[in-house]
């Protein structure tokens, strides 16, 4: 296939990097592998080794390459040709054909199979159909085979950003013999990318890959490629520094991170990631219902000192709602995200001032390490705009998110989110269209939602991005969310380890990895 | 094994012991100069109430006083003329059990609750002898045997507490005499028990004394049962000894106002209507011994020299002495009724 | 002894079901109280009402009950008690048998735990030893402080200086001088599946760290009252060696209140196995307990604290019957 | 008869010495502890650090959670003595302010455990029969469920872990080993027989039980007790650390560890160093206190 | 006969034998005390002997109340105690009260002599007033010859002798008539022995009291008691004035008890008819049939084993005896 020219490589040239080797890869325990329900990061990191999908995302502006498709086209946006390139198989020799994709489509989408991938295939037409607990329908009205190497999908409404999520890994195909069983498949997935299982998972212990010989796409120099479980990122770490991993691929213990600056110069890669934090506020409830008491809290936060001090001064400070170097983003859209405590002060007055007495109640779910920077926000609020703060952070994830659900939260609460691919519009759809999957603010503007069916319907991905940026514009001004900062990956590696090359989506492309000489 | 042993010496001669037990809450002098000798087939008795210092001389004599707290401080230990005390621990150790034994008073927490009694008896035919299990087990049987436990054999394997109180120290004793010692020191050996096993295990012991002529330390605080067995007593009071003669001699004048006073207070079981004359006070604590003699608080002979000078050991005749100033007066009085029997209380301080 | 066996496993009966129950109920409150787990699968983003409910099957929340706080949910219970007694134990969220994750995870736990054990019991008597030989010198007063320090001090905070200084950096440089891969093994930061045994020690010193101050002061003190015992003094008149007098005599009975109180430390190893397996990457029970209860995979958590528990009661039967066989006065029946 | 008086007036002169002694065990033992050198370092440590936990204001006037967060992780000067963490709160006052949630949970829990394990205990080995059967059941499923294991599963059910709710854990964890160890001792103190003469002097249950009972069978428990408490006290940093204990914003020893060991090796230490001390010295003082205690109550002893 | 103050009717206790796992099933009984009969009298002493085992402590236990028995009737002044229970018993139990064996057990060791003398006023306050008890508790100590200023002494710091004074000055306290003294010189010394006989004997002569003395010195016994009961596995064997009992024993058994005590008169060595027991008392669980001394008698027969010998007088017997061939024997004196 292609590929354009690694952007962010590091070391030697290709021409340095040695043929062969077993490269010892950090990772958490995945939830699963099998492409269709490696919803996770983990899942995902080993999942993105073992399939090759119809495109890939280059570097770090995530330019679309076609990897196993040949062409994606659409008149309306709404109607989706997908040729592939012939004469791929599955490791079993299974050819990788129409039907792999649909089949794999299906199977992903059929909620009794409870993937996780399912809800990328929620705008595909009949996807409905295969909900419930004793679904309509097994198969897609949406998906039409046209001939072995072509296939057709029928879109619910138009959206131009659809060959954009076609990188993703719920959208790899799949062979029939995984299809069969999808859960023997987890523990030893049937894939098409450059690595092949090596046995099968071994639980919380490690998952071993051995070079695909018989890959259609770049090679990889790796003989093997062993991901190595752990439970503890600190062991991790430490196995690093001992030299019994070669690569974390992906985060490191935060604390550890200026440490690690000395001791790995530049084989520690800091790559932007589009994981962003915010603080999302129930637009719903009084004060909050007045957005310059929005906009004054936001610009009462030093984002800047709270990254320094919490995250030793790595992750990049939001100044809009989705990352700038992201396909449609920017990096200048919110003004009050500004830290300028007067004019803070100066909105804040504007409003009415804070209800006296009353203390701004901070959400967060329970034992997940967020209860540093939650402080760290309210003691903010406090100093500069003097509204006293109570952390909530009682609630466990799963009735934290219930809560959320059923907006039943009294203040501002964390939300994060994570796209699941590389368009500005993931960030904005979801979280503050009307209806939206994720809306737990109760923003509702109709201008916005407006604005966001017009890049829908653009022409081209670009006109999109542009278009679904003037939706992100009304944002900065109504403020239903504090965009707090992006998170950043970091990349650890050993001496003899290069062509290392990251993007926030895609993580390691290890085909490309090696060592030297 | 012994550094010339002398044979005409005594088979155990102690002499002047002396020993201290330094604790946090000072020193207390429990031997303050003890000396008995023993003879081959002769049974030595020392007499003494609780605390006196019996326990504390037989474990000097056999080397197994915990040191700390305690500190001989002076004195010798002559087993057939060699000073033990002055011996590397090494050869110390060789001579307990194979020549000095010694049978404990309470049998039950002197034998290992968690081993068999076969195994406890044959220990030192291994350790001593190096003899292989199985002939230290047939040794160990032939000993039960020896002391009459009843079929040996099966009950060689069993634990001490499934034995009665009797059968404990009869494999007690057994486990003394394996290595055929020439002195047994006996502590007691008979308190614990009832009068008809009193009865089985010192008339076994008189035995086996006569066959092996043997050398036995008795230690007691039963007049009864050294009237019954001894040849020569030796009475302790307060770490010392303050009457040593041939036996009939002491129950019939005793020369010391301790001994004469204990013989009073004994009820018979073969008279009735005595009356038991009491000593009043009590044995001094081994921390606070009174100055001069250790018995003048509680002696009705007691003057002012009694409480300067310690008396030394009179002689009484040739084979008797009394460490008692005025022990012409205590002779020449009659054992009996010569006393008004007191009806004083004691009030004396408690203990520590 | 056959009739005491059979009274103690009748007694197991009520306790295992007790056990079972508590836990259960546990988890059902938990679930009432904190939300349905399979919510929490999908993270920031709604899931759709089927979406939810297949994960709701999987996760074996969909009783209507678990929506009624405070409902024991007594049908689920019984339902899992037929299937626990027809050898079902149910499957984790990823659909996995509950048997299969066990076998996976325990045989690991089992060494792990034996290790620590022997540890304890090696370390701990003879620092007791140590201590007991001479109460109130020197070593008695290292003894008594450093295990007290071990008491206090958090197994997190001990493993991960543990990991550290002889991991990675004695670890390390074991390997820089290419020293044989048994005793990289024993200083290894994770858990090795080459060195099933070697990698583990380290991890079951800090296991053993939180149990060794109890061995260690009740051997002293055992030791102690020993040795003022009669029957060491016997022994000493038979003319026996030092060495024999404490090792065989006084040291075989100071041992019984230790091997008591190896059944109370049991306990403490599975609960410290949460942490230290974690700091050293062992794949074993601990883990897969914290995190079905991280996740709240009712499940796992019930079956393999059930078999904990009967783990638990069956080493006790063990060392109550070891009891007996140490000290002959103690009868089973 | 000189001597006779001599020795009567020695008598009474140590008589006269007894009547100034009051006459409670306790009394005494308190009067044996004071005269221990390490019994008062350990109580002196206690004194200090409940001081801390009831009045932290007395030992600073900074407000631990006044945090610039300019100030983040600053080593040990002249206005921070102990630092500050990663917000830029002071550390010392953190500290401080820190010892009344390990305090409380040390204390508390342990006193709940050691009454309530002392309740069972007593019940089931006074009584014995069915009481015995069914307490002692009860204890072994409780004993069975590992500790920290039993902790997670019991403070995950619930919504909100405060200090009390970790006692509360602890607590029901907690008891069974108390409980068998009292009932140990009141099993061999039953049938002792001071125990028999007061009954038969026609002592009721009530008096057996906390008059004669329980004190000769509180030896054990104390010791174990304090234990036990240094254990409590290490166990709620490692609820915390597995991130289901206490949380900030709440402050204590065990979150302060649990969050400053991952910064020891980045050039923090004193984020550990400073609660670590902390906790060990107070967990130290507890379990020597409790030995000298021990000692103390025993009169034979002294 | 009013002066009876106690009198004991076919007394028995069996301490159960059991067996099984869930519903546990009696397979046997230890007979303790196996149908005894005694009666006490004002102001006098009954001594009650025996090897260790035989029942005497239950014995004692049983007529002071701590033990129920399995049947039989204990009658203080006319009233069965056994079926007595609540108030009523506990006033009852004022009137008879024990002293026990060992010094050393049967103070509590984390009580002050005071406490522990004073306790019988606290658990019967209507005997003295509050006020009145600290002085009430002197009067006792001053009473058993110990100074009133050791009150607030611990047991340990008392020798053997004045623990058992505490102990009989606890068991005054309440001024009984009776008291049960349960071997309350077997763990003292010689001169600390006679201490306390002495001050028994005393406190007899100054306050009335009547006394159950159990030993197993049949010495001290003697010098005590104006009549003697000898047990055997949980009987009596034989019982009369001491006279009878020590000059002229009639039962094979109570002749080779007192065979046994030494003397301590090495002019009697050898002198004196001993005789040697064969054998080890056998198990109360399940003792010998007909004659329980049969298996250690040299004089067993036929008739022994199938025939439970009554305790009556008989021939070769003037006071009663528990054996068919009772006859008598000097065993205690020399024999010349
Ligand atoms: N380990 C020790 N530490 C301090 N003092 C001791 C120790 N052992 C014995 N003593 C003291 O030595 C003295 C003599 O004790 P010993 O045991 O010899 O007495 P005894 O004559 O054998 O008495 P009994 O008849 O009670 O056995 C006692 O006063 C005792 O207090
Ligand atoms: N609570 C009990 N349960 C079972 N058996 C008992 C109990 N108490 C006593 N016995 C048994 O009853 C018998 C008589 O015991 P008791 O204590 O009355 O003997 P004793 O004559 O007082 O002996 P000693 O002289 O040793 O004190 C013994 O065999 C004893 O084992
Ligand atoms: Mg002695
Ligand atoms: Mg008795």
């Amino acid at each position: 296939a292609c590929g354009g020219t690694p952007q962010s490589s590091s070391g030697p040239e290709g021409g340095d990097i040695k043929d062969g080797g077993d490269l010892r890869v950090y990772i958490g325990e995945p939830r699963h592998i099998v492409a269709s329900n490696a919803g996770e990061s983990e899942g995902s990191t080993v999942a993105r080794a073992l399939y090759s999908g119809l495109i890939d995302y280059v570097g770090d502006d995530y330019k679309i390459v076609n990897v196993m498709a040949d062409s994606i086209k659409s008149t309306d946006n709404k109607v989706w040709t997908i040729k592939l390139k012939g004469g791929w198989a599955f490791h079993n020799g299974e050819a990788v054909n129409s039907d792999a994709y649909i089949r794999a489509w299906n199977a992903a989408a059929y909620a009794p199979n409870a993937q996780l991938g399912s809800h990328f295939f929620e705008r595909v037409d009949g996807y409905a159909d295969l909900q419930g607990k004793e679904p309509k329908a097994k198969e897609m009205s949406g998906l039409k085979k046209v001939d072995d190497t072509t296939f057709e999908v029928t879109l619910r409404q138009p959206f131009a950003g659809f060959p954009v999520m076609l990188g993703y890994v719920a959208f790899m195909p799949m062979a029939q013999a995984c299809a069969a069983d999808l859960k023997a498949c987890d523990e030893a997935p049937i894939g098409n990318g450059p690595f092949k299982m090596d046995g099968k998972w071994e639980h919380k212990q490690q998952v071993k890959l051995v070079r695909n010989n018989d890959y259609k796409g770049t090679k990889a120099h790796l003989d093997r490629l062993t991901f190595k479980i752990y439970d503890k990122i600190e062991t991790a770490y430490n196995d690093l520094l001992a030299g019994n991993i070669d690569i974390m691929p992906r985060r490191m213990p935060p604390a550890k991170v200026p440490e690690a600056r000395v001791k790995f110069g530049d084989r520690l890669l800091d790559k932007p990631s589009p994981s962003f934090t915010a603080v999302a506020i129930p637009t719903y409830l009084d004060p909050f219902k007045d957005k310059r008491i929005r906009q004054a809290m936001s610009m009462a936060i030093d984002r800047k000192a709270i990254v320094d001090a919490v995250y030793q001064g790595r992750y990049t400070p939001a100044k809009s709602f989705s990352p700038p170097g992201f396909p449609g983003g920017r990096d200048d859209t919110c003004k009050y995200c500004q830290f300028n405590p007067e004019k803070a002060k100066q909105l804040l007055a504007e409003a009415g001032g804070w209800p006296a007495g009353k203390k701004a109640e901070l959400w967060f779910n329970a034992g997940a390490g967020h209860d540093v920077w939650m402080q760290a926000v309210g003691d903010q609020l406090k100093r500069n705009l003097g509204i006293d703060y109570e952390l909530k952070g009682q609630l466990q994830q799963p009735e934290f998110l219930a809560t959320a659900d059923a907006k039943k939260l009294t203040g501002p609460y964390r939300s994060a989110w994570a796209p699941d691919y590389p368009l500005n519009e993931n960030y904005l759809t979801p979280l503050f269209g009307t209806g939206g999957s994720s809306n737990r603010t109760g923003y509702s503007n109709p201008e916005f939602d407006a604005r966001i069916v017009r890049g829908d319907n653009a022409k081209l991905l670009d006109e999109a991005g542009k278009l679904y940026g003037e939706a992100e514009d009304l944002l900065a001004e109504d403020m239903p969310s504090i965009p707090l900062w992006f998170d950043k990956a970091s990349v650890a590696f050993g001496e003899t380890v290069t062509g290392v090359e990251y993007n926030g989506v895609q993580g390691v492309n290890f085909a490309r990895v090696g060592f030297t000489k | 094994m012994l550094p010339e042993p002398d044979p005409d010496a005594d088979l155990l001669d102690v002499r002047d012991l002396r020993i201290e037990f330094r604790t946090r809450d000072g020193v207390s002098k429990a031997v303050n100069g003890v000396s008995f000798t023993v003879q081959p087939g002769q049974t030595r008795a020392i007499l003494g109430e609780s605390g006196c210092g019996k326990s504390v001389t037989a474990q000097a004599v056999m080397g197994i006083l915990d040191s700390p707290p305690a500190h001989v401080t002076g004195g010798e230990v002559r087993y057939r003329g060699v000073d033990v005390l002055t011996l590397p621990d090494e050869e110390r150790r060789r001579i307990r059990g194979n020549h000095i034994a010694m049978v404990f008073q309470d049998a039950l927490s002197a034998l290992n609750p968690v081993f068999t009694v076969g195994f406890q008896i044959g220990e030192q035919f291994r350790k001593h002898l190096g003899m292989s299990r199985t002939d230290a087990r047939r040794r160990a049987v032939e000993l039960m045997d020896q002391v009459r436990i009843p079929a040996a054999r099966q009950r060689v394997n069993d634990f001490p507490h499934q034995f009665s109180g009797g059968m404990r120290q009869r494999v007690m004793i057994a486990m003394a005499l394996a290595l055929d010692p020439d002195v047994l020191i006996a502590d007691e050996p008979t308190t614990a028990l009832d009068v008809t096993v009193q009865a089985q295990i010192m008339s076994l012991l008189g035995e086996l004394l006569r066959e092996r002529q043997m050398g036995l330390v008795l230690i007691t605080h039963d007049m009864g049962v050294v009237a019954d067995v001894a040849d020569h007593i030796s009475v302790m009071y307060a770490g010392r000894i303050v009457e040593e003669a041939p036996v009939r001699d002491i129950y019939a004048r005793p020369a010391h106002p301790y001994t004469k006073a204990l013989l009073e207070s004994i009820p018979r079981v073969d008279v009735k209507g005595q009356q038991l004359n009491v000593i009043k006070g009590l044995p001094p604590s081994p921390t606070r011994v009174p100055r001069g003699c250790a018995f003048h608080p509680r002696c009705r002979y007691a003057r002012d020299v009694c409480r300067q000078d310690p008396p030394p050991l009179y002689g009484v005749d040739s084979r008797r002495t009394s460490a008692c100033h005025f022990w012409e007066e205590v002779v020449s009085a009659r054992s009996e009724g010569s006393e008004p029997r007191s009806r004083e209380q004691d009030e004396g301080v408690g203990g520590e | 002894m056959g009739r005491y066996l059979a009274r103690r496993l009748l007694q197991f009966v009520p306790t295992l079901l007790g056990a079972l129950f508590i836990l259960h109920y546990l988890m059902t409150v938990g679930i009432q109280l904190n939300g349905d787990p399979a919510r929490a699968v999908f993270g920031d983003r709604t899931p759709s009402q089927s979406q939810l409910q297949a994960m709701q099957r999987v996760f074996g929340t969909d009783d209507p009950c678990f929506e009624q706080a405070g409902n024991p949910c007594l049908t689920v219970f019984v339902h899992r008690l037929e299937n626990m007694a027809q050898g079902d134990f149910g499957v984790d969220s990823r659909e996995r048998p509950v048997v299969t994750l066990i076998a996976e995870h325990a045989p690991i736990t089992a060494r792990l735990a034996l290790l620590a054990i022997l540890i304890e019991l090696l370390v701990g008597v003879t620092a007791g030893v140590l201590a007991g030989l001479r109460g109130g010198s020197f070593w008695d007063y290292v003894v008594k402080v450093s295990t007290t320090m071990l008491v206090a001090i958090p197994i997190f905070v001990v493993g991960a200086v543990t990991q550290l200084v002889l991991g990675v950096e004695f670890g390390s440089w074991l390997k820089g001088v290419g020293a044989p891969d048994l005793l990289t093994g024993l200083f290894s930061i994770a858990y090795r599946t080459d060195q099933p045994w070697a990698s583990l020690v380290m991890p079951a010193f800090v296991l053993a760290s939180l149990s060794l101050a109890t061995t260690a002061r009740l051997t002293r003190t055992s030791l102690m009252e020993n040795l003022r015992g009669d029957y060491v003094r016997t022994a000493t008149a038979k003319g026996l060696t030092r060495n024999r007098v404490v090792g065989v005599h006084a040291l075989r009975n100071s041992l019984i209140p230790v091997i008591t109180n190896l059944g109370i430390s049991f306990g403490n190893l599975l609960a410290g196995a949460v942490v230290t397996e974690g700091i050293f990457n062992i794949r074993g029970i601990g883990g897969l307990v914290f995190g079905a209860v991280a996740t709240g995979e009712a499940a796992t958590v019930v079956s393999v604290v059930t078999i904990l528990v009967l783990v638990y009661l069956l080493c006790n039967l063990i060392i109550d019957v070891l009891y007996a066989v140490l000290d002959p006065r103690i009868r089973l029946d | 008869m000189t001597e006779q008086v001599e020795s009567v007036i020695s008598a009474d002169r140590s008589a006269q010495a007894g009547i100034e002694r009051s006459a409670s065990l306790w009394a005494d033992a308190w009067r044996d502890l004071r005269r221990r050198p390490v019994a008062i370092a350990s109580a002196v440590v206690i004194v200090l650090v409940s001081s801390m936990a009831a009045f932290p204001w007395l030992w600073t006037r900074t407000d631990p959670r006044d945090c610039p967060i300019q100030l983040s992780k600053a080593t040990p000067s002249a206005a921070h003595i102990f630092g500050t963490n990663e917000l830029g709160c002071d550390y010392y006052a953190m500290t401080i302010y820190g010892a009344r949630a390990s305090i409380i949970v040390a204390l508390v829990s342990t006193s709940l455990v050691l009454l309530v394990g002392a309740l069972v205990g007593m019940a089931a080995g006074f009584y014995g029969g069915w009481v015995d059967s069914v307490l002692s059941r009860l204890a072994d499923i409780f004993f069975a469920l590992p500790f920290l294991l039993g902790a997670l599963v019991f403070l995950s059910m619930l919504r909100s872990h405060s200090v009390w709710t970790i006692v509360l854990a602890f607590a029901v964890l907690g008891w069974p080993p108390l409980a068998r160890i009292v009932r140990a001792s009141v099993l061999a103190t039953k049938n002792m027989d001071y125990v028999q003469a007061a009954r038969s002097l026609g002592a009721s249950d009530r008096r057996l039980l906390f008059r004669h009972i329980l004190p000769n069978a509180a030896a054990p428990a104390i010791v174990v007790a304090t234990i036990l408490l240094g254990t409590y006290v290490a166990s709620e940093a490692t609820l915390s650390y597995l991130g289901i204990g206490l949380q900030p914003p709440e402050i204590s020893w065990g979150i302060m560890i649990a969050q400053g060991q991952s910064y020891v090796t980045s050039g923090y230490p004193h984020l550990l160093l400073f609660p670590a001390a902390f906790l060990s010295a107070t967990v130290l003082a507890f379990i020597l206190l409790g030995d000298a205690l021990r000692d103390a109550l025993d009169p034979k002893l002294r | 006969m009013s002066d009876v103050v106690l009198e004991v009717r076919d007394l028995t206790k069996h301490f159960p034998l059991t067996k099984g796992i869930v519903f546990k099933r009696q397979v046997g009984a230890v007979r303790a005390v196996d149908g005894v009969n005694l009666t006490l009298r004002r102001g006098e002493t009954l001594g009650v002997v025996g090897e260790s085992g035989c029942g005497k402590s239950t014995l004692a236990k049983l007529i002071i109340g701590l033990e129920k028995p399995t049947s039989g009737e204990i009658l203080v002044q006319g009233q069965n105690l056994a079926r007595m229970r609540g108030s009523a018993l506990r006033r009852a139990r004022r009137n008879i009260q024990l002293v026990m064996q060992d010094p050393y057990t049967s103070l509590n060791p984390r009580m002050t002599v005071g406490d522990i003398v004073g306790e019988p006023f606290q658990i019967h306050p209507e005997v003295a007033p509050r006020s009145d008890r600290r002085r009430r508790v002197g009067e006792l100590l001053e009473l058993v010859g110990l100074s009133p200023d050791h009150i607030n002494r611990y047991p340990h710091q008392f020798s053997g002798g004045q623990r058992q004074r505490i102990g009989i000055a606890r068991a005054l306290a309440l001024r009984p008539e009776i008291i049960v003294c349960d071997e309350p010189v077997s763990a003292l010394d010689l001169s600390i022995q006679a201490q306390v006989i002495n001050l028994l004997e005393r406190l007899q002569e100054e306050l009335g009291l009547s006394y159950i003395f159990i030993a197993h010195d049949l010495s001290v016994v003697r010098h005590i008691s104006d009549r003697v009961a000898v047990m055997y596995l949980g009987k009596i064997i034989e019982t009369g004035v001491d006279t009878e009992i020590y000059d002229h024993p009639t039962h094979p058994y109570a002749q080779a008890l007192l065979s046994a005590v030494p003397v301590p008169d090495p002019t009697l060595r050898g002198l004196r008819d001993q005789i040697i027991l064969e054998g080890d008392v056998p198990s109360p669980a399940n003792p010998p049939s007909g004659c329980r001394f049969r298996t250690r008698c040299w004089k067993a027969r036929e008739v022994c084993v199938e025939q439970e010998p009554a305790l009556v007088e008989r021939e070769g017997s003037a006071h009663p005896s528990a054996c068919h061939f009772a006859e008598e024997r000097d065993v205690v004196h020399a024999t010349d």
